[in-house]
């Protein structure tokens, strides 16, 4: 079975036949695709491909059509080049272009937000995620963990079959043993449990609940690793529904969050961004955006981006949401019978009162979240939303979301009965419950207890060792799926490729074993007709065949919710909140990485080497520790520290990291990390005698912060006070790209007067009011050329505006110009020694490092200037400028002098230190064909997209028209969910861009060099009311 | 018919320029002279015209020069104008260091070639004619006996005041050098 | 004197030498220059029957060239096009027919040799009937067209501005076995570029870019 | 030797003492020599075997060597990743090996060609070693560029070669490239002129030495020299004409090796003053590495009475004044940045003096500018072991001007994020060691095939006693 996974054809999709003759190797890519789609695939505005020509196919086959590769055979004789095969598919169906784009809209299983998704495919391998324009969530942006899902889907390492005690089985067995165990479990009346993590698929979630139903206890226990059960727990008591509000921040004026990192990790990061950064744009003529005030004791991503940012103990949150409640109460008249904390410091009151004063002011345009897990402090902050009205305009509790419905109760109690043993049959589905729940030792001999212990994870993980069976389930590209994010909101996933492996969707085997098999498509059909098509709009055609084609196309479609019964606001449920003493010793604070939402990812190499937005650290996570701590401990960047909080929990050792902004006294630790497997990246990147691999063997990336959780009042808290920190005198050097992080110079070696560098320009609203040119650098940029300007563009001039002030720093755009552009993973070392690969890089600056600290975020890569000080100092010739003006890198021209790297201003130039190694061929087969893949030696850079825009121009050639504005898409520009990158011809008078250039709050860095960037600016204004300190 | 030369063996080279300055007021006829090392005054005293290959160098050179700049302005402006850094197509003040360059090459070589040729100088030749410590520490002087009424004891008379070491007769084919 | 006979000896020698370098000078092919490269394919398949006598369309086959980078090799079910009937040559079936005329029988349905081939790769027997508990197989073509990794060549964009394929492919139609025409090298490409901006494709007036990134990306 | 030497002219002025020397202007070569004295002194040390310090000297070197060369091929085959470089430090080591040996070069060639033309006489005992070094140095320098590619293979594309690609040529307009043809042409060049000077020298070599390999390489070298007048003569011209081309060359070649740094937009590197101010450096580098080399010789091979301490002191006064030079040029650098009012480039400055890399420039300072103070002191120039020890530092301190030019103008730039530090790998170690062994084992075989001072030009400069004769006939008899 195995052997089948690797014939011959597939050979090297990189072919390294020439890494010595200059060749950029780049792979064929020919291959018959179509037979590789499963039947009825419907193309975006394209047509249905009948069953009848998509016959499903072997992987044998599909591994055959994928190769239009080359066998190194024979040598034809006199220096003939080796002798290369075509394999083209036994049969082609109609309309399948081979090497031509297709995208299918879908839906992103990424996190539980279900964003809107096109997948683009080529060839029949699905290659590049986008963000699905027309979605009204995700709003065309998608996130760097969307992005990064193909590669998972050819990841090597996903089961390709069942397996029965750990070894592979055949489908029948399993489903033979498997129904006779529940058998038996319903006879002994015992308990059955299917654990998942939030799931937003209807149609599964009713499977389940069909299934659960068949025992006589039998429950569905929805488990979010990164939770928010308090909040639907304290709608349930303020307005006696469970429901998630959804939030608005689109509709918010004034935005007060305390250590919600609804930009980063929070419920809807993507959505919200888009909301968020829609209010973020304030105009000349119209000075206005929106106030964001954080408080938390972090520096998560919102903070980074918030207007004002306080530094909390943990311990103080309640108090604050209490507090402000208080104020706003007063405000509108009905005060609280109670103080909601008896004990109150009187700090940050006076800054809550203005606080106060202004959501009041801006009654229903106001929103407040908070992402305490204490039901206590959920409900006032419903009160404060009440009492401000924001209910209806901010936050939508008519249709709410179902983006988490984690119960935690739910949890604590499974746990229970599973110490006790009173648990029959155990399903856990995409999530791994020993490793999210470290926190409970012994709980793997409870899991090893149960009499049928099954697994749907794809890859191996801690439960699965311990499971009996494990049925893994496709990879989302594999198979069909719905969801509901939002109450009314149905978008579809449907599947861009046959099953590499011999899996099987959950959906599936669940209908299998309940005696009813049932495809997943036809499921889907079943439940769409039932319980979707009858809620349709009126628009919409009547015949369900149509309205599930439509569907299939668009990726979604917005049918009448279910109505939810809202209760009148439940002031009663109001009560005081524990008085919370700060007790001694750390406070630990776990938290998601915007790379790492969830341990499910842990296998993604891009993810590992996706920089934390903040931290700019790769590979693994640390402990971030306050400077004021750091200095106290004596403890420094790298240095290995040991976090525990007394005998019980063990102890772990990790690196520290000296964190600007946070709190002091608090530990902040990313979990989803220290996943089983991870050790397979050991090897990642190049081998050399000099070379310290990613990860030390026996060990995995990063440690598992999880067992800090606790389960506290029926809630699993992110938070544990009274840790201790002890120095081990290791260090492990922190795998950062940056390692100066602040736009001051150092003092001792800073010239007087230009202490301060203005790469980025900062404004505040205040002066932005005033003058809409406020904080614009003044030296004289000088325009004169040395020599006449003999080289016109008179056809297109591609260029690029960012928007700083929209831009979250949210580093989807690094991974999508990783997946555009062949880009390769190089592993803990390299990044190390200042290697990275990635075109594409977010510089984060500190302002003023101190308390408050003003965090920066500027998306830098080539600025393809016109005097291009790069192309100067080639000898080669292997880096000109195109008559578009784009500066060009020739890979199979360039030599490696590394001269042009070094006379960058910008430092945008990679080098190709060694022959990254791409030894996995199924693994490259996420490879775009339209982008050579580098060879060792030779330079590469960001060339915006020109593969794309080439593809533009003859799609425009071919149909005879000029290029449309807009028409060519970067990869960058596609994902940014805060739509702050606009590419375009600045030749074009018409263009987004040329307007964009007009923007008074345009700038160009390092202008004074006169080097003529084609990428600009815009400085970024703060919505606050002291004047503009400059730069 | 065949030639006689006289040969005359000097230790020092101020008795080579001072015999030499002699016999020529005699006008006696220097075929040539045969030192260890460059005798200053020697060309003089011996009357050689100056040489010539200084025109060779500098021809040499301006080829070089002009050669690589015209190349240059070809590639950069004609054969195929590539845009770098926004730079003129033909910016002259960059192409000069090659140009000057290859004059240079071009110079140097030219006229050590000249002199290998003109000297007849390459790999392997013969060395005639030999003389003994010709190469280390003797000076030798070389006179036709071009008629009747030279005396080779009037020479050997002449030369004495200059602590003549020794005087040869040779015979050599016509236009041969002595052999 | 014997020194004169030796120089005159070799001058003569170096003399032949030289012409006989130059001449064999046009026999020189530069490294990864393929041009004229015509390998043996599994399947004697005749462009100049095809292509030339049958008059059909290269698109027919290579239906991808007008929409697509690549023209695209066509898979074997392209043939069964014309070959689910046609399974012989023309005179060859003649005289089945005939015969089977003379002896009142139906014809017997004659494989050729190298299209047995074609029906192998698809798993069908001579009645061209699947063969059970087989699948199809690809036919492994010779590429004879090798461009570089590095370089990206699209066939949409020429075929849209009117290149014909002949101008790269040479005289197809004629070729029994296909060969490369073009060397297919930078210079070529580049040249042709130059020559269509300056005059344009066939009377029309084109933009053929010389950027590096129209081909290198 | 010496003591032979002794035996056989024993009068007391063959070794003048110092003071004498020092007052009246003491004859170029000591002990009163003749030419034949040269030829013998100058032929024997190739004709006796090599001495066991030679043995020890070349072992050692060659060992070096070997090392370099292993780095360099794992290097080659792996890739530069195995250097310390990174992102915004692309150059290092590399480069600064190469300014530094092309600079180790150029002295060479000044006291060849710059001192003949000047006609300063004391050149003739030097000036045959100084243009080996020369060579070996720019053989050195040469091996950097190429191997510090990524694709070291694929140099050939810098030579402008009728090509299939277009045709498409290279890039005239990058420094790079006129290095290319600078250090070629001045390795060309230099070659030439040392193996025409070497030409007469063969001729002896040949006609004194038994019929035997040396023999036989000797007469093929040497073109049939027969040392006729008229040859001297055209000789002559183009010995000056190349001397005359050589002195231009080597100020171009370090001014445009200037000019990679100086046409660059990187703050510390973007300076006019660059070009005067490596053409200083490199020289002061270069005498540096010649008095290293001629007092290893001159111990070595025994030739104190031809590199008399009159040539050392020469060559120190000459150090001393490039030291001044560089001196200067340093502080000028940082008055140009402050004067200019350019924060990028007052920054970078400021940086050098007291960043991450303040130990590298003050190292440069102190070996550059503060300890060649002390020629100033007659007794140091005179004192051997002293002025061998000071040759040693400059050469450390110039190595160190080129690694702090480099290495602290890239590692903090224009933007603060991509601010990185640098620190060398074994490898690149090993391959700078290698450079050095290669200089040597070629200088140390130079030293024992080929006569390390020209004779024919030191016979030039004999002193020429009045009654040589007598002498003469004795020694003819003797002969």
């Amino acid at each position: 079975m195995a052997a089948k996974f690797m014939p011959p054809p597939i050979a090297p999709f990189v072919t390294t036949r020439d890494v010595f003759l200059a060749a950029m190797t780049k792979q064929r890519s020919e291959f018959r695709p179509s037979e590789t789609k499963p039947h009825s695939l419907v193309r975006r505005g394209g047509n249905q491909v009948a069953p009848a020509e998509a016959a499903a196919l072997s992987r044998r086959q599909f591994l055959e059509a994928a190769g239009f590769t080359i066998s190194l055979a024979a040598f034809g004789g006199c220096g003939r080049a080796p002798v290369d095969h075509a394999f083209p598919a036994p049969a082609m169906p109609a309309g399948t272009i081979p090497g031509q784009l297709r995208s299918y809209a879908s839906t992103c299983t990424g996190c539980s937000a279900a964003c809107g998704l096109l997948v683009g495919t080529r060839d029949g391998r699905p290659l590049k995620m986008e963000g699905l324009p027309e979605h009204p969530l995700s709003q065309g942006g998608l996130c760097a963990v969307g992005q990064a899902l193909p590669i998972g889907l050819y990841d090597r390492q996903r089961f390709a079959e069942p397996l029965q005690n750990g070894k592979p089985a055949e489908w029948t067995t399993i489903d033979h043993e498997i129904v006779q165990g529940l058998d038996r479990i319903k006879s002994q009346q015992k308990a059955v449990r299917v654990v998942t993590s939030t799931v937003t698929s209807p149609t599964l979630r009713a499977r389940i609940a069909a299934f659960v139903k068949q025992f006589p206890d039998g429950r569905h226990v929805v488990f979010d690793p990164n939770s928010s059960s308090a909040i639907l727990d304290a709608h349930q008591q303020t307005h006696g529904a469970r429901v998630l509000p959804h939030y608005h921040f689109d509709r918010a004026t004034t935005v007060v969050s305390f250590g919600a990192d609804f930009l980063g990790t929070w419920i809807s990061p993507v959505e919200f961004t888009a909301g968020w950064s829609s209010r973020r744009a304030p105009q000349a003529n119209k000075p206005e955006m929106s106030h964001h005030v954080q408080f938390e004791s972090r520096m998560s991503l919102t903070g980074s981006n918030a207007d004002r940012r306080y530094a909390i103990h943990p311990s103080q949150q309640g108090p604050l949401v209490g507090r402000l409640a208080e104020i706003v109460a007063t405000l509108a008249g009905k005060p609280l019978p109670e103080k909601p904390v008896a004990n109150m410091d009187g700090k940050f009151d006076q800054q809550l009162a203005e606080l106060a004063e202004r959501l009041w002011h801006e009654r229903g345009r106001g929103l407040v979240v908070c992402d305490s897990q204490e039901v206590g402090v959920q409900r006032y902050v419903n009160y404060i939303n009440h009492l401000l009205g924001n209910y209806g305009t901010t936050l939508d509790l008519e249709r709410p979301s179902r983006q988490r419905q984690g119960n935690d109760r739910d949890i604590e109690s499974l746990v229970e009965e599973l110490s006790a043993g009173q648990i029959g049959a155990l399903f856990v589905a995409d999530v791994d419950l020993l490793h999210a729940l470290a926190n409970r030792p012994g709980l793997a001999d409870a899991v090893d207890r149960v009499p049928l212990s099954i697994s749907f994870a794809p890859r191996g993980d801690e439960f699965t060792t311990h499971a009996k069976y494990v049925c893994p389930d496709h990879h989302p590209l594999e198979s069909w799926s719905d969801a509901e994010p939002i109450s009314g909101l149905m978008s579809l996933g449907q599947p861009t490729l046959q099953p590499l492996g011999n899996t099987r969707a959950m959906m599936e085997s669940l209908a299998t074993w309940m005696g009813q098999p049932t495809t997943t498509l036809a499921a889907l059909q079943a439940y769409w007709k039932d319980s979707v098509f009858p809620r349709r709009p009126s628009s919409a055609s009547a015949s369900f065949a149509d309205f599930w084609d439509v569907a299939l196309r668009s990726g979604f479609v917005e049918v009448t919710p279910e109505p939810v019964k809202i209760n009148e606001f439940n002031a009663t449920s109001l009560k005081p909140l524990m008085p919370t003493t700060a007790a001694d010793g750390f406070t630990i604070v776990l938290y998601n990485k915007i790379g790492m939402p969830d341990a499910r990812h842990a296998h993604n190499p891009w993810l590992q080497e996706l920089p934390d937005p903040v931290t700019k650290v790769t590979w693994g996570n640390y402990v971030c520790v306050s400077p004021a701590d750091a200095d106290r401990l004596q403890i420094n960047d790298g240095d290995v520290i040991a976090v525990s909080v007394g005998k019980d929990a063990p102890q772990l050792e990790l690196p520290a990291l000296v964190q600007v902004g946070q709190h002091e006294g608090t530990l902040a630790i990313a979990r989803g990390y220290g996943v089983k497997g991870t050790d397979r990246f050991a090897k990642v990147g190049p081998q050399w005698i000099g070379a310290n691999p990613t990860v030390v063997d026996g060990e995995l990336v990063g440690v598992n912060a999880a067992v800090f959780q606790e389960f506290r009042s029926g809630m699993l808290r992110y938070e544990r006070s009274g840790a201790t920190v002890a120095k081990t005198g290791k260090h492990r050097a922190l795998a950062a790209t940056q390692k100066y992080n602040s736009l001051e110079l150092p003092s001792n070696v800073a010239p007087h007067g230009a202490e301060h560098r203005d790469v980025i320009q900062r404004t505040t609203l205040a002066a932005f009011a005033k003058d809409p040119h406020a904080g614009a650098a003044e030296h004289h940029a000088t325009d004169t050329q040395l020599w006449p300007e003999d080289h016109p563009k008179t056809g297109h001039a591609w260029g690029m505006v960012i928007d700083l002030n929209k831009c979250t720093g949210c580093s989807a755009c690094v991974i999508a110009c990783q997946a555009e552009n062949n880009i390769p993973v190089v592993g803990y070392d390299e990044v190390r020694r200042q290697r990275e690969m990635h075109w594409l890089r977010i510089d984060r600056y500190y302002d003023q490092v101190s308390e408050n600290v003003d965090v920066a975020h500027q998306p830098m890569m080539c600025q393809h200037c016109d005097n291009a000080p790069c192309e100067t100092v080639c000898p080669a010739l292997a880096t000109v400028h195109s008559s578009e003006g784009l500066n060009e890198q020739v890979y199979n021209r360039c030599v490696g002098t590394r001269y042009c790297a070094n006379n960058c201003p910008y430092k945008v130039r990679r080098f190709n230190w060694f022959a990254y190694p791409h030894p996995d061929l199924r693994q490259n087969l996420v490879l775009n064909p339209e982008v050579t893949v580098r060879s060792r030696g030779v330079m590469e850079k960001c060339s915006m997209c020109v593969q794309r825009i080439e593809a533009g121009r003859i799609a425009a050639r071919t149909q005879g028209v000029p290029m449309a504005d807009g028409m060519v898409q970067t990869a960058c520009q596609q994902s940014c969910p805060a739509d702050a990158i606009l590419f375009g011809d600045m030749n074009d008078p018409r263009s987004a861009i040329s307007a964009a250039l007009k923007n008074p709050r345009r700038y160009r860095v390092l202008e004074e060099l006169n080097v003529r960037p084609s990428v600009s600016y815009l400085r970024v204004v703060r919505n606050r009311d002291e004047e503009a300190r400059r730069g | 018919m065949s030639e006689r030369l006289l040969l005359a063996k000097f230790g020092h080279e101020d008795d080579l320029l001072a015999s030499c300055k002699e016999l020529r007021r005699h006008d006696y006829k220097i075929v040539d002279a045969f030192t260890p090392y460059a005798v200053h005054g020697l060309d003089r005293a011996m009357g050689l015209e100056p040489s010539r290959l200084t025109w060779v160098c500098f021809l040499c050179g301006m080829i070089g020069a002009i050669g690589m700049l015209i190349f240059e302005y070809w590639v950069g402006a004609i054969s195929w104008p590539v845009d770098v850094g926004g730079k003129p197509w033909n910016s002259l003040p960059s192409n000069v260091p090659v140009a000057f360059e290859t004059a240079v090459l071009l110079a140097g070589f030219g006229s050590v070639f000249a002199l290998f040729g003109v000297s007849r100088l390459y790999p392997g030749k013969a060395v005639r004619p030999e003389f003994d410590r010709v190469t280390d520490d003797r000076f030798i002087l070389v006179l036709a006996e071009t008629d009747a009424r030279f005396d080779p004891a009037e020479v050997k008379h002449l030369l004495r005041p200059f602590n003549l070491l020794e005087l040869e007769e040779r015979v050599v084919s016509a236009g041969g050098v002595p052999s | 004197m014997q020194q004169r006979v030796l120089t005159i000896a070799l001058i003569i020698g170096l003399g032949f030498s030289i012409a006989l370098l130059a001449s064999a000078m046009s026999a020189w092919r530069l490294p990864d220059n393929q041009q004229g490269y015509a390998p043996q394919q599994p399947i004697a398949y005749s462009h100049r029957l095809h292509a030339g006598e049958l008059q059909i369309n290269c698109v027919f086959c290579h239906s991808a060239a007008e929409s697509s980078r690549y023209a695209g090799i066509p898979s074997s079910d392209v043939c069964m096009k014309c070959h689910r009937l046609v399974t012989a040559p023309y005179n060859v079936m003649q005289q089945e027919l005939q015969l089977a005329d003379k002896e009142k029988r139906p014809p017997k349905t004659i494989v050729s040799a190298e299209l047995k081939k074609l029906y192998d790769s698809l798993a069908l027997d001579d009645k061209l009937q699947p063969i059970p508990g087989r699948t199809p197989q690809s036919i492994a073509w010779v590429r004879v067209h090798n461009l570089p990794d590095y370089a990206c060549f699209s066939h949409q964009a020429h075929v849209a501005a009117g290149v014909t394929c002949q101008y790269c492919h040479g005289p197809v139609e004629s070729m029994e076995r296909m060969q490369q025409f073009s060397t297919l090298a930078m210079g070529w490409c580049v040249n042709c570029h130059r020559d269509a901006t300056r005059n344009g494709v066939n009377g029309r007036q084109v933009h053929a870019a010389t950027d590096c990134s129209v081909c290198h990306h | 030797m010496a003591n032979t030497m002794t035996q056989r002219v024993p009068t007391s002025s063959s070794v003048p003492n110092p003071d004498a020397l020092a007052t009246l202007r003491p004859p170029l070569i000591a002990g009163d020599k003749q030419p034949a004295d040269v030829t013998h002194d100058i032929c024997a040390p190739f004709e006796r075997g090599p001495t066991a310090l030679w043995w020890v000297a070349f072992a050692v070197s060659f060992t070096t060597l070997v090392i370099g060369a292993i780095a360099v091929t794992y290097q080659i085959a792996t890739g530069i990743g195995t250097w310390g470089l990174n992102r915004t430090v692309g150059w290092a080591f590399d480069i600064t090996n190469f300014v530094f040996w092309v600079g180790i070069g150029h002295a060479g060639t000044l006291i060849s060609a710059v001192l003949f033309l000047f006609r300063q006489k004391w050149r003739t005992s030097v000036n045959r070693s100084a243009e080996a070094m020369t060579l070996f140095a720019v053989m050195c320098a040469g091996l950097f560029p190429i191997i510090h590619m990524g694709r070291p293979w694929l140099a050939f594309w810098m030579m402008p070669y009728p090509n299939t690609r277009g045709p498409l040529w290279v890039n005239f307009k990058s420094p790079l490239l006129w290095d290319v043809f600078a250090i070629s042409t001045y390795l060309l060049i230099s070659a030439v002129f040392w193996y025409v000077g070497l030409v007469p020298d063969l001729a002896t070599i040949r006609d004194r030495s038994p019929a035997g390999w040396r023999r036989r390489l000797a007469s093929i070298f040497s073109l049939g020299w027969n040392g006729s007048a008229r040859t001297w003569h055209r000789y002559e011209t183009v010995y000056m004409l190349l001397a005359g081309l050589a002195t231009p060359l080597v100020f171009s070649v370090h001014t445009i090796v200037s000019m990679d740094f100086a046409t660059a937009v990187i703050p510390g590197w973007h300076t006019t003053i660059f070009p005067p101010y490596f053409v200083a450096g490199a020289i002061f580098s270069g005498l540096a590495m010649v008095l290293t080399l001629m007092l290893i010789a001159r111990k070595v091979m025994q030739l104190e009475d031809y590199i008399t301490l009159r040539h050392v002191e020469a060559m120190c006064k000459l150090m001393l004044s490039m030291g001044c030079i560089v001196g200067l040029a340093y502080g000028t650098e940082f008055f140009v940045a402050a004067y200019s009012g350019n924060p990028y480039e007052q920054f970078v400055f400021l940086n050098r003096a007291g960043g991450p890399f303040r130990w590298a420039y003050w190292t440069m300072v102190t070996c550059n500018v503060i300890i060649p103070q002390l020629l100033w002191l007659r007794g140091v120039r005179r004192n051997i072991a002293l002025v061998f020890a000071i040759s040693i530092v400059v050469n450390i301190g110039m190595w160190f001007e080129r690694f702090v030019i480099i290495v602290t103008s890239l590692h903090r730039d224009f933007l603060p994020s991509s601010w990185a530090d640098y620190s060398p790998t074994i490898i690149e170690v090993a391959t700078l060691l290698g450079s050095f062994g290669l200089f040597f084992s070629c200088f140390l075989l130079f030293c024992r095939f080929i006569p390390v001072i020209a004779m024919a030009e030191v016979k030039g400069v004999l002193k020429s006693p009045h009654h040589a004769h007598e002498h003469e006939s004795v020694k003819g008899d003797a002969a």
